[in-house]
């Protein structure tokens, strides 16, 4: 089983990301369960949404304490929350941001990490460029298709397609693949790097 | 359906719960005398009647006004109703004009030659009936009905007796009298003219009758002594009015005085105004409110230009001219001379002081009583004399044509039955439907509807009828006034307001009944009954 | 056809195949989003021949569900909470009156202190109503059931309750199979009710009855329940025939054969429980687990054949009555009335506390050893009720309980000894 | 007031039936067939005033719609008088859910009529004061707002008179009731600010609204029927006499009722669409006295020394009645 938290603030479609997730795992066959942390957020309010990916129905319904993947919508939660709790350094971390780890403070954290495992991308300003509004979580889900390798991208563009229609889906789902092409070139720029 | 056990149940079932145990008090439907009904003297069923004028079916109403009454075309133009001084409405807005609607149906019933009922089987008994007028023809068409022979004796050479010599044409046309007096004929009954009975035993005798009823009329003027000259022209009331009816009318001149103050006075001075007198004048020894005339003739006499002379008496005629005192009342309302004294121009003075009756064809009848001029009877309009009946002016009573046609209707009842060998019993007068019984709330408000009458300058010229009829539009609005006292009349309301359904319709003309079984007895039916046809009775246990 | 769908909507468009006629809706979390859909389908008349009804209360829901329903017509609401309680008076009379309406609950708390999150509390509060109260283990069940439901409804003329834990089942993205217009006609007949309001055959519904007959319909309603005992699993394997899947029936056992442990619990809790259970076993401990799917009627025969031969029962539930303990677990012990197994209670999740396999291993764990109070806490911060009873205790105007925890855990988070500001 | 008055004067416009009239302009109630919708045998006071409001209300309304009428009641008096099992004195469709939530079940009646067509029955919400302007207020406010097709008819006796007469928001002021006795210095109901549901109703703009009176019975009849053939929330209030609760005689129901619409304390109105358009003007005013001292409810206002001033507040209500209604001619 593969468990993915995801934080960000109530707007930020942080929600619709897990669920977007869950479709692409179902897409491909796989059993999948998204859910929010349910309460009574507010716009702008942190908020964290899970999904859980596997082979075989998923039975459990506790949170996700102990994720094997995390998603940051939203850079000004790091240092608001423990977003990292439960994460072990085997995990991989995606995070909305033109700037790095070691610009975001995050340089010694991660340390322990598999550097092939964590990356940043400039999510708002992919979905600035290709869908007009600051939305992140389309490309976000496209850059973590590329890190996780948990679901292929075809299928992911696909749940965003699924998610907005038309032409704010085709926008967002080119936001996502120029996420993930971007993160496949980090990580292949890494692999040489090593 | 298949119903649910106990949440669910079927239509109307509570029929089975007899709630009329829950009553201590019970709703009877009564019958109430109205006062209309209470104060005829003729006994008329006038709310009867008035409620089939009202649903516009006049024949019934007809039917059922001349079982009591057979000249309701007469009645309705010379009756003084003190129906209508009874009736409840006055106390809503004026009274219903009876009167009129029964004037009404008189002469629709003239107007379509309706027959009056045709008379009961032959009862092989023989009545004779002394004098043609109103209480001898009452009497007279009541038996007739019963199914006995019976002949009027008349001693004048017309029918009608005060009707005709006591009424003027201008308030009773002659057409209508000679109608309806005919339809009385016309169903039997023999009428001999010129016929005057001057022993009543041997009439009797010489025409095999069973019994008598004896009317006859006080056609005989009361004489006062007013010493006079030579040339003084004075005549009385009785013999002026009577001369109407001859060929030739009476000459009375241009200045004409009539001394009294009863409705024949008024009579009188109307007739010489339209017999061309430039001047009539009324000379009577009280004042307006003690003079027995009735206002209504008063107030058109006045304004027909009859002058009235009120608190004078007269002293002396001499030729052209009259010597009047004045007068004034004392502290018990009598007038006392005053020694004061005036002149008055006059052709001819009549005298209009009251009438008596010719009492002689009753000399020497055994067991017989006379007092005071008239005869005395018992509770059945009997006299003294076993099978001899006397009733209208002859009897101790007030004198009007109601008064004798309902004398003439119950001496009827007496003779048959004691030509039957029996005694009428009268039913048992119901309680009065006085208005604290009546639900007024109910009845809009609808003021009487004023008759037609005559322009004053042909009143002053003619004697074409003062009082114009009703037609039938404004007829039947009238009936509609009627409260229907103490008579239910169909207004469905106690049907209506029983919170239980308790009250059961029978339908058109049948009425309503209670259902006991679901009757509370909150009475609601009998305080919202508008006319007072419900009473409420206690339990008895 | 299968869906990666959220609960609400899978309840939904399970609602919709079975041709509701009259949908009444009144907001309240967590069951919005399934009157939200239907509303929409409504709208876009994908729902034919059905009229949605937006109302001013949860009393008025089912006031009007009440009527329509007597009228004849196939009568759908929902809520959760507080809803349920503001309806309870025409909870009661649904019942009473035999009226088939379908309700699903979206299972949360009932406040003070008011609390959105998920527990049992709700329509355990009504359990003695006279409804039928399924418990949905998976969305895929909650989606199902509802298609039981307005059949068993009909059949007996009684109304019914699908319980979904609001959140974890009602808001949770999952793969449900929603199945074709045609199945569920063959499933489920047009509604021909018992009674109804009809002008042509006039009844009075809803008579006053007095002590002669109270009793018997009461006890009718109790006999409805009875005969409900035969027809869930009668329905159930009617359903499997027709859909292919299992969904519904009085309880489901999972690896219960030779387990000397065995846990009861309803709804989402047991697929947490069945993962817990299966690592258990791994580490060759005899445990299995017993849903129960039918809370109302209680099927007692089935729970003391399905629990009779285990060491200890632990039963895990989302409700609590305050004084007494469990309420799933009262009916438990009844069934196993008699025998000499031990059944314990463990209160869980109150308030959407979550519910984790690693307290559950661990409660389970302690069972066998059989080092359980009769009634236990599951996750109960100890130290913080503590703390609170003593304050009470040294002040009389202590003030409220719930705010004074709160800031009681705020001040343990920050590190700042209580009382230091 | 609403019906043409007729010149038929021994019977009036004012009696229930009329003889001289043709059947079809005869008030419903003096029909020989008419529906008796709520039958005899029920368990009434005597002399109960909606005993006879909702026979009149439902007869009327049965006639206006070719006997198409299905009721649905609230908790009350009515309810309870009229369907203890194992009998009912319903002749219709009938039903009792709660004693709030008569107009939300009605609503639910009208939508599955909608729906399954229902053969053209139309629906009518019934309760007495309390379940009307008291318990049952929320869900008859949603009725009127979502405009859902079911005529309200409130039989108004002005306290809850099934539990034994306590006081409700219709109470008037003054009144004794087993919660406002007449005792203390200020005897009997609070002088509130009322609580006016038929204007209540007209600020819902629902399509219809009228008050009605057991007295004045073709007036109600044509109020009714012209609801009836109205869609949409309808209201109508009628007030009901109760010989029990207000102490009268019930000989006296439909006279107390009378003579609360004349002396202007119960004003009877019609209103469209918000808007009054019609309102009977009182035919005989009375000093509201005429109508207090029928009832013992009122009794501490009279006595060796009248309450004045209690009076002459009572009255001012009425007299505020005739000025914004417009009671009296011009």
């Amino acid at each position: 089983m593969f468990q993915v938290r995801i934080h960000g603030r109530g707007g930020q479609g942080v929600v619709s990301a897990a669920e977007m997730l869950s479709i692409a795992a179902f897409d491909e066959g796989r059993f999948a369960q998204a859910f929010p942390s349910f309460g009574s957020e507010r716009m702008g309010a942190p908020v964290t949404a899970f999904c859980r990916i596997d082979d075989r129905e998923i039975r459990t319904r506790e949170p996700v304490n102990e994720p094997d993947a995390l998603i940051v919508q939203d850079p000004t939660l790091l240092h608001q929350i423990d977003l990292f709790s439960g994460l072990s350094p085997a995990g991989y971390i995606l995070i909305n941001s033109t700037r790095s780890f070691d610009e975001l403070g995050l340089g010694d954290f991660l340390r322990g990490f598999n550097h092939r495992n964590v990356c940043t991308v400039p999510a708002t300003e992919l979905a600035l460029k290709y869908v007009g509004r600051p939305l992140p979580n389309a490309a976000l889900l496209g850059g973590f298709a590329a890190i996780s390798g948990q679901l292929h991208f075809e299928s992911v563009a696909r749940a965003i397609e699924g998610k907005f229609s038309g032409k704010v889906g085709q926008a967002n789902a080119a936001a996502a693949r120029e996420a993930y092409e971007a993160v496949l070139a980090a990580r292949t720029a890494e692999t040489a790097h090593a | 359906m298949k119903k649910p056990f106990a949440i669910t149940l079927d239509p109307g079932s509570s029929l089975a719960n007899h709630t009329g145990s829950w009553r201590n008090n019970r709703p009877v439907y009564v019958d109430r005398l109205p006062p209309c009904n209470n104060a005829c003297p003729a006994g008329e069923n006038i709310q009867g009647w008035l409620y089939h004028a009202e649903s516009g079916d006049y024949r019934k109403a007809w039917e059922e006004l001349v079982t009591n009454n057979p000249l309701p075309a007469c009645m309705g133009r010379v009756c003084y109703h003190p129906c209508e001084t009874a009736c409840n409405r006055a106390t809503l807005d004026s009274a219903v004009g009876i009167h009129a609607v029964e004037r009404f149906l008189g002469d629709e019933a003239l107007r379509q030659g309706w027959a009056l009922p045709a008379p009961a089987a032959d009862s092989g008994k023989r009545v004779l009936v002394v004098g043609a007028g109103p209480s001898g023809l009452s009497a007279a068409y009541q038996l007739r009905r019963m199914g006995h022979a019976v002949t009027i004796a008349e001693a004048g050479p017309m029918t009608g007796g005060m009707m005709r010599f006591g009424i003027p044409k201008y308030r009773l046309p002659r057409d209508i009298l000679d109608g309806e007096i005919k339809r009385i004929a016309d169903l039997g009954v023999e009428i001999k003219l010129n016929s005057r009975v001057d022993s009543i035993l041997e009439a009797m005798t010489a025409g095999r009758y069973d019994a008598a009823f004896l009317a006859v009329g006080a056609h005989i003027a009361k004489r006062a002594y007013i010493p006079a000259g030579g040339a003084a022209r004075i005549l009385d009331a009785v013999s002026v009015l009577r001369g109407m009816e001859d060929t030739d009318q009476p000459m009375l001149g241009r200045r004409v005085v009539v001394y009294g103050g009863g409705n024949t006075a008024l009579d009188v001075a109307r007739t010489a105004k339209r017999l061309g007198a430039s001047e009539a004048i009324i000379v009577y020894r009280r004042t307006r409110e003690k003079m027995p005339a009735h206002d209504f003739e008063v107030q058109e006499a006045l304004e027909e230009g009859i002058m009235i002379k009120w608190l004078s008496t007269i002293k002396r005629m001499e030729d052209a001219a009259l010597t009047v005192e004045k007068m004034q009342l004392d502290d018990q309302g009598f007038p006392q001379p005053t020694g004061e004294f005036e002149t008055l121009e006059a052709d001819s003075l009549v005298l209009a002081l009251g009438q008596d009756v010719d009492l002689s064809l009753l000399d020497k009848v055994p067991g017989l009583e006379i007092a005071d001029g008239v005869v005395k009877v018992d509770r059945n309009m009997m006299t003294g004399h076993a099978g001899i009946f006397a009733g209208g002016d002859m009897v101790p009573s007030e004198r009007t044509v109601t008064v004798a046609i309902g004398h003439g209707k119950k001496a009827a009842r007496n003779i048959d039955a004691w030509l039957r060998g029996g005694k009428y019993a009268a039913p048992e007068k119901h309680e009065l439907a006085t208005v604290e019984r009546l639900n007024t709330w109910y009845y809009t408000d609808a003021p009487q509807t004023v008759q037609p009458a005559l322009d004053i300058a042909r009143r002053q010229s003619s004697f074409d009828e003062v009082v114009g009829g009703l037609d039938e539009r404004n007829a039947q609005f009238e009936a509609r006034r009627c409260l229907s006292c103490g008579n239910c009349f169909e207004c469905d309301n106690c049907y209506g307001v029983c919170p239980d359904n308790a009250v059961i319709k029978l339908g058109p003309g049948r009425r309503f009944e209670f259902n006991y079984d679901y009757c509370k007895g909150c009475g609601m039916c009998a305080a919202e009954c508008p006319c007072g046809a419900i009473a409420m009775v206690p339990e008895t246990i | 056809m299968l869906k990666q769908i959220e609960g609400s909507r899978a309840i939904a468009e399970a609602v919709a195949l079975c041709r509701p006629e009259v949908i009444c809706a009144y907001p309240i979390t967590p069951q919005t989003h399934i009157v939200e859909a239907l509303g929409e389908m409504v709208k876009k008349e994908e729902i034919e021949h059905c009229e949605f009804i937006n109302v001013e209360s949860e009393f008025a829901a089912l006031s009007v569900a009440i009527g329509s329903s007597a009228a004849g017509a196939r009568s759908y609401t929902a809520t959760a909470s507080q809803g349920i309680l503001f309806m309870a008076e025409a909870v009661y009379n649904a019942a009473g009156l035999g009226l088939p309406i379908v309700m699903t609950i979206g299972n949360r708390a009932i406040g003070a202190p008011i609390n959105i999150w998920n527990d049992h509390s709700d329509s355990m509060s009504m359990r003695d109503a006279g409804w039928i109260q399924l418990f949905a283990e998976t969305n895929q069940e909650a989606a199902d059931l509802h298609i039981q439901a307005f059949r068993l409804a009909e059949e007996l003329s009684c109304p019914v309750m699908v319980c979904v834990d609001g959140f974890i089942l009602t808001h949770a993205y999952d793969r449900v199979d929603i199945p074709t217009q045609q199945q569920v006609d063959a499933y489920l007949p047009r509604f021909e009710p018992v009674q109804i309001l009809d002008v042509d055959e006039p009844v009075s519904i809803g008579a006053m009855v007095g002590p002669d007959a109270f009793f018997e319909v009461r006890y009718l309603q109790h006999h409805k329940q009875l005969m409900a005992l035969d027809l869930i699993p009668r329905l159930a394997d009617e359903f499997r025939q027709k859909f292919g899947r299992d969904a519904g029936g009085l309880i489901r056992s999972y690896r219960c054969d030779d387990a000397e442990t065995i846990v009861v619990a309803l709804g989402s809790l047991v697929g947490t429980i069945k993962d817990a259970v299966d690592g258990m076993r791994e580490a060759g401990h005899r445990i299995g687990v017993v849903s129960i799917c039918s809370f109302r009627p209680f099927p007692l025969a089935a729970v003391r054949a399905a629990l009779v031969r285990a060491k200890r029962v632990v039963v895990v539930e989302k409700c609590f009555a305050v004084g007494i303990g469990g309420i799933v677990s009262d009916g438990v012990r009844k069934a196993l009335a008699g025998s000499q197994v031990p059944t314990y209670t463990a209160i869980a999740g109150l308030g959407g506390r979550p519910v984790t396999q690693k307290s559950l291993v661990g409660l389970f764990e302690s069972a066998q050893g059989d080092a359980l109070e009769q009634l236990n806490f599951l996750d109960l911060k100890r130290d913080v009720v503590e703390r609170e009873i003593a304050r009470g205790r040294k002040q009389r105007r202590a003030g409220p309980s719930a705010e004074a925890i709160l800031r009681d855990l705020r001040a343990l988070r920050s590190g700042i000894p209580l009382g230091a500001a | 007031m609403t019906q043409q008055p007729v010149k038929f004067y021994q019977t009036g416009t004012f009696t229930v039936g009329n003889r001289l009239l043709p059947g079809d302009e005869r008030a419903v109630q003096a029909n020989m067939r008419r529906t008796n919708s709520l039958n005899s045998g029920h368990r009434a006071c005597q002399g109960c005033g909606e005993a006879l409001g909702a026979r009149y209300a439902i007869d009327a309304a049965m006639q206006a719609t070719g006997n198409r009428v299905i009721a649905i009641n609230a908790t009350g008096c009515l309810e309870v008088f009229s369907t203890p099992y194992p009998e009912t004195s319903w002749q219709i469709p009938w039903m009792h859910s709660l004693f709030g939530n008569a107009a939300a079940v009605a609503a639910g009646v009208a939508a599955a009529l909608r729906i399954k067509g229902g053969k053209g029955a139309k629906v009518i919400a019934q309760g007495g004061d309390g379940g009307t302007t008291d318990i049952g207020f929320g869900c008859l406010s949603g009725m009127f707002e979502r405009n859902d097709d079911v005529l309200y008819i409130c039989y108004d006796n002005e306290a809850y008179m099934n539990t034994g007469v306590q006081r409700s928001s219709a109470t008037p002021p003054a009144a004794r009731t087993a919660t406002t006795m007449s005792v203390g210095r200020h005897p009997g109901n609070v002088f509130g600010t009322g609580k006016n549901v038929p204007l209540i109703a007209m600020a819902h703009h629902i399509p219809y609204v009228a008050t009605a009176s057991v007295a004045n019975l073709r007036d109600l009849e044509a109020k009714v029927t012209r609801a009836m053939g109205v869609s949409g929330a309808r209201y109508i209030h009628i007030h009901v006499p109760c010989p029990l609760g207000w102490g009268s005689q019930p000989a006296d129901t439909i006279k107390i009722a009378r003579l609360a619409v004349e002396s202007g304390l119960f004003p009877l109105f019609e209103a469209v669409d918000g808007e009054v358009t019609a309102r009977y003007q009182l035919r005989r005013r009375v000093p509201v006295e005429d109508y207090l001292r029928l009832q013992r409810r009122f009794a501490h206002l009279f006595g060796a020394t009248p309450d004045t001033q209690t009076i002459a507040a009572i009255q001012a209500m009425a007299d505020r009645n005739v000025r914004t209604f417009g009671l009296e001619a011009a």
